[in-house]
């Protein structure tokens, strides 16, 4: 079966979500952290300080939205290396985020083994990520196999990306997932493009969430630049998934406001003007205005925000920045658990 | 001590790490009602319910799934079905399993076991024959073992279970029921590492693992009788690999030579030979051999080809006798 | 889009495709011969003159029915182990079968090298194939893409088993055929047990066919022990292939009449009632009644017709038996291609 | 003779290969309008209408397809964004490409190439680094080449295409704009094969391909300032590997150094060492000495954890000259 937004009650403009103010602004405050902090590593690429940068604008709402559906510390996070604003809703700060991005000896998700926006943290549930696409989505059933085998009620939520739904582990993690009902949100966000590959050079399906029907799973297409919308569709899936009744997959449409890397060049394959077009869809402008209509959030207020998010964000580029570099000797530590 | 054979010493050593923690499980294709097609798990279904389970005919997530359990406080084991469809786990293992313990800089562990019932001798053909052990036997992060007796196996198979790191465990299938030893009743382990010195000698020394081991004892006995002392080790562990063991020996005898069943060019012989060419240069009264399966891609199933193949207790004898005359 | 027998004209009982008579009567001693083939290789293991023996038997109706819609010479298949009835119809010989299962030096599909039912020859355009299921699904995808780029119309058709469906090569490459379109007709000969697993224990989708809405290329369950059913569907598919409208996947529900294969033993997993139950569907029973009912095959014609059979197989079993094994020499042979 | 970086030799030969034999098509991640992220195709999109092909993202299929394809009477080149990103098709390259003529009794061939860019120290960390030839080297029925300069790579691609059987062609990422040399305009070939003696010397032989042939001809270029003569041996094939102009060599010198970027244990090396310890054995000086990548699951992303990964020409200067001074 595959349902659509239409289904759910979604679009801020309906009445959405009973979510108390200040949870709206929180969930602002989020998208709005993440993008500040993904548009500084950029300054800090291209200032030379920072070798790379992969990034998260365009998915914050959905990442934001899906993220507070969760329950921190207890739920499992398997994101991918767009994930920015979901870490940082579940528990990650500016100053841990910035530490990985110059690969800093005290980089919590790898001591600066990784290349950055690879976050992981066993404290906060937050699976390691490797480059490798898709192989998360495996460890993701794997994780609520062993839920179900521990009578535990923690969900699992992983997110990739829709070129990573062509890989061979996408298609055995789902129907695994499916086959034992496990509690499972695979969450693909969906841009549109694989680095320079299209959707339709990658499948011949118009939603990724039509992949759905093969598993035997809902499959849901949300329009994933409405932080309201996925964290109603998402509340609705962890639900099912706490109460045994199975995985879900959701399609978040979204858009990629930059190249796919500091190491890529869009204007080879994309058009500028579908980048204009797409940044309409701008999420955190959308959402800000959404807040604005409602006098949820005033301009006064949104100024403010703004600043103590810059000042958060200075400080932690600072404090990263001076943190040291990781010790030569320690390449042979952690090759084996003791 | 009764005696069992090895694939009752392995089942019984996965039946007494079920018992003692509910956090293991076994998750493989048949290792369910049908008790595996080697019967390995036979009669485990019905003991444990929920954790032998039946898993989908996928490889890549049979491995992908256990490493996300792992992580999860549980202690899976793997079952792969043979060794030879291992393959498209590849990027699991190797990349995932091996990996997540150093690129998370300490901070999450996989303490599962992967068991894959490898080699030939069984007229299984090009596709359930395969030696595995060179391309895992290579990857930091991973241990690998390849026990050759049932002693060892049941030892061995507590310890993997019980390590915090993802261990392959290789099961020779010729040796399954062929393989027959004295196992005390009482808990004890193997540890993962050691090399067992299975018989001692003076004049060469003979470096196997697996079902190997057994034709290098026959051919050492052989050699025996025509007066030649051949000292016979058993590796049981590829990685990480008893280094101190194997160079010891050679320093005593002089002479090594390396038996593996899977093809000899690029196979774990080779790291063996070198280590000692280097480290034990100065002893070495000959060249360090290596006596390995031809390097054709894999064991036909017709008999006389098959035969062609498998290194025998002949032709190993054959290699250790050109050795001690030298 | 997942259409179901009931889309096609397709059962016997209704006026089936029209074929001639000695077409019909064609296609039901290809059957046959396939039985007792099949049928002959087990008495030979069990009198300890072939080590090993894994069935077609139950899946003949599928594959005849889908073979006679090929193009022998022009179009490329890849059946898999259980596939003795399709080779048959591709032009392999009885006695090449059996050299097969002698694994005799003159065995055309790999001299001896593989297990039996591994057919394959380069002059029938039966690819080679391995033990691993469903490599063989990428290869044709490949095979198609090849055509394509050629300019070709050939088309190619592969099969395997509803287990090997959880592969990910299976998704990779329907999902790779869709995209391009290709020639391509993928085959699954659903017998609802892979080994010892039950099909509710590898997929929660109630048939397979339901899988091929993940890819946007049409899935059509189809009752496999129906040959003219399988025939239609298979026209229908390869028409639409030639035509260079894209792939299909027929999911032929069949039945497993024996053990999985000569080293199983289903007793174990499988109650014998339902074994019962399945002969009842045997399609060879099933099609020889039809041909009677319909005045196409007389009973003194069956008889003859087994006669016939009968001693092909003898004659076939016995020069294959007669045929010397590989020369050990030969291991070192065609390693590489010179 | 024009000079061009080894990433633009890679380019001619694909291009000329493709103006000459309609057969050869390309099939990757991004070989289409983005030229690969390395830019090694670019241009050609453009120039060969649906023969530059863009691949979902799926390396299994990427290799299985181009396995069928070669089937199929193409000639398919398959790209590989990053080496380590062939872990997926681990199944489809040694289970099947490799495998595929000897199952067939010589019936099926599968004339394909599978490039990867591999190799580290461009601060790719984990997972954009890694070397992987020894689980290629070590299958029988793949070819396996590791050029070290435009001329030899261009060469080598060229006898790739055209080589009945699948070959694995392995291109150093730091090697694509840093390596520049000359190529002659007129059409030739490197044949797969033999090895080439970069640089002669007396008093000990170094063995490397790649980068590593690169940082070793530095060494002994310091080496040649101390006094020291040392030979430079570019193996450029791995697999078959030509081991007479290596026993040669060493038969001569006396003295043999293999360097490689990959892991220490299991790698390649071990397989050299080991030839070189059984079959020179009476002309050794010295033991037979590796130099390889440490034993860590692969190279991390901080500068100085990199560099502390790194063979470097000083690493390798240092183990000269203990040789050289055994
Ligand atoms: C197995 C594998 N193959 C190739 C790559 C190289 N690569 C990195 S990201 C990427 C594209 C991913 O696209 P998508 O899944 O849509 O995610 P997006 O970046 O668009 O969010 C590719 C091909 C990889 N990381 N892993
Ligand atoms: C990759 C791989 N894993 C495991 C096996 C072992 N095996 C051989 S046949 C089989 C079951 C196949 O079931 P299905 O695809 O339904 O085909 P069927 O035999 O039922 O026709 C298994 C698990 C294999 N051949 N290849
Ligand atoms: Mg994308
Ligand atoms: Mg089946």
């Amino acid at each position: 079966m595959t349902l659509t937004t239409s289904d759910v009650v979604l679009s801020p403009s309906g009445d959405g979500p009973s979510l108390a103010p200040e949870t709206l602004r929180e969930m602002f405050r989020f998208m709005l952290l993440a993008r500040t902090i993904d548009e500084r590593m950029w300054l800090l690429n291209r200032g030379g300080k920072a070798p790379f940068v992969i990034s998260c604008q365009g998915h914050e709402a959905a990442q934001v939205g899906a993220a507070f559906a969760l329950t921190r510390g207890k739920d499992f996070t398997l994101p991918y290396y767009r994930g920015l604003a979901s870490v940082l809703v579940m528990g990650m700060t500016p100053t841990e985020v910035m530490l990985a991005l110059f690969a800093r000896a005290a980089d919590p998700s790898s001591g600066g083994r990784q290349m950055p926006a690879h976050y992981g943290s066993r404290r906060l549930k937050i699976v390691t990520q490797s480059s490798p696409v898709g192989t998360q989505i495996a460890h993701a059933a794997g994780i609520g196999l062993a839920e179900r085998i521990k009578g535990g009620d923690a969900v699992v939520w992983t997110s990739f990306g829709e070129g990573t739904t062509s890989q061979g582990d996408f298609h055995e993690a789902l129907n695994l997932a499916a086959i034992h009902q496990l509690p499972a949100i695979f969450q693909c966000e969906n841009n549109e493009y694989a680095i320079s590959v299209p959707q339709k050079l990658q499948m011949a399906v118009a939603n990724v969430a039509d992949r759905a029907a093969a598993y035997g799973m809902p499959g849901i297409t949300v329009d994933g630049t409405d932080v309201l919308a996925m964290y109603e569709v998402t509340r609705r899936a962890v639900e099912r998934a706490r109460r045994g009744d199975g995985p879900t997959l959701i399609e978040a449409r979204v858009v990629r406001m930059t190249a796919h890397s500091s190491d890529d060049n869009d204007r080879t394959y994309r058009p500028s003007s579908e980048l204009k077009r797409l940044r309409q869809h701008d999420p955190v402008v959308r959402f800000a205005a959404y807040l604005q209509e409602h006098d949820l959030l005033g301009e006064d207020a949104e100024r403010e925000l703004r600043q103590t998010i810059i000042a958060e964000v200075d400080a932690a580029t600072d404090a990263a920045e001076q943190a040291p570099l990781p010790d030569p000797e320690t390449l042979y530590d952690h090759v084996y658990a003791p | 001590m009764p005696e069992i054979n090895l694939l009752e010493a392995i089942r019984q050593g996965i039946d007494e790490m079920m018992a003692d923690d509910a956090r293991v499980f076994v998750f493989g294709e048949d290792v369910g009602i049908r008790g595996g097609v080697f019967r390995v798990t036979e009669g485990l279904h019905a003991k444990y319910p929920g954790r032998i389970i039946d898993a989908p005919l996928a490889e890549s997530v049979i491995v992908g799934a256990c490493i996300g359990a792992a992580m999860n406080d549980t202690l899976p084991i793997a079952e792969i079905q043979f060794a030879d469809f291992i393959a498209p786990a590849f990027n699991q293992i190797v990349q995932e399993a091996a990996r997540i313990h150093y690129r998370s800089n300490g901070d999450w562990t996989v303490p599962m076991v992967i068991r894959a019932p490898y080699g030939g001798g069984i007229h299984g053909a090009l596709y359930h024959s395969q030696s595995i052990e060179a391309f895992f036997a290579h990857v930091p992060g991973l241990k690998v073992v390849a026990p050759a007796t049932p002693y060892d196996a049941k030892g061995l198979l507590k310890s993997a279970v019980e390590d915090p790191n993802p261990v392959l465990f290789l099961e020779h299938k010729k040796t399954y029921r062929l393989i027959k030893g004295q196992v005390p009743d009482e808990d004890y382990r193997v540890p993962i590492g050691p090399a067992d010195i299975k018989r001692p000698g003076e004049d060469l020394s003979v470096f196997a693992y697996g079902l190997m081991l057994h034709y290098a004892l026959e051919a050492a006995q052989t050699l025996a009788n025509e007066g030649v002392s051949v000292e016979v080790v058993d590796l049981r562990t590829l990685r990480p690999l008893d280094t101190r063991t194997i160079l010891t020996s050679v320093r005593r005898t002089a002479k090594a030579l390396i038996v593996h069943e899977d093809n000899l060019t690029g196979g774990f012989g080779g790291e063996i030979a070198a280590l000692i060419a280097e480290h034990a240069f100065e002893h070495l009264d000959a060249p360090v051999t290596r006596l390995g399966g031809p390097d054709v891609p894999a064991m036909p199933f017709a008999k006389p080809l098959e035969d062609a193949f498998m290194p025998s207790p002949g032709k190993i004898a054959a290699a250790m006798r050109k050795l001690a005359a030298y």
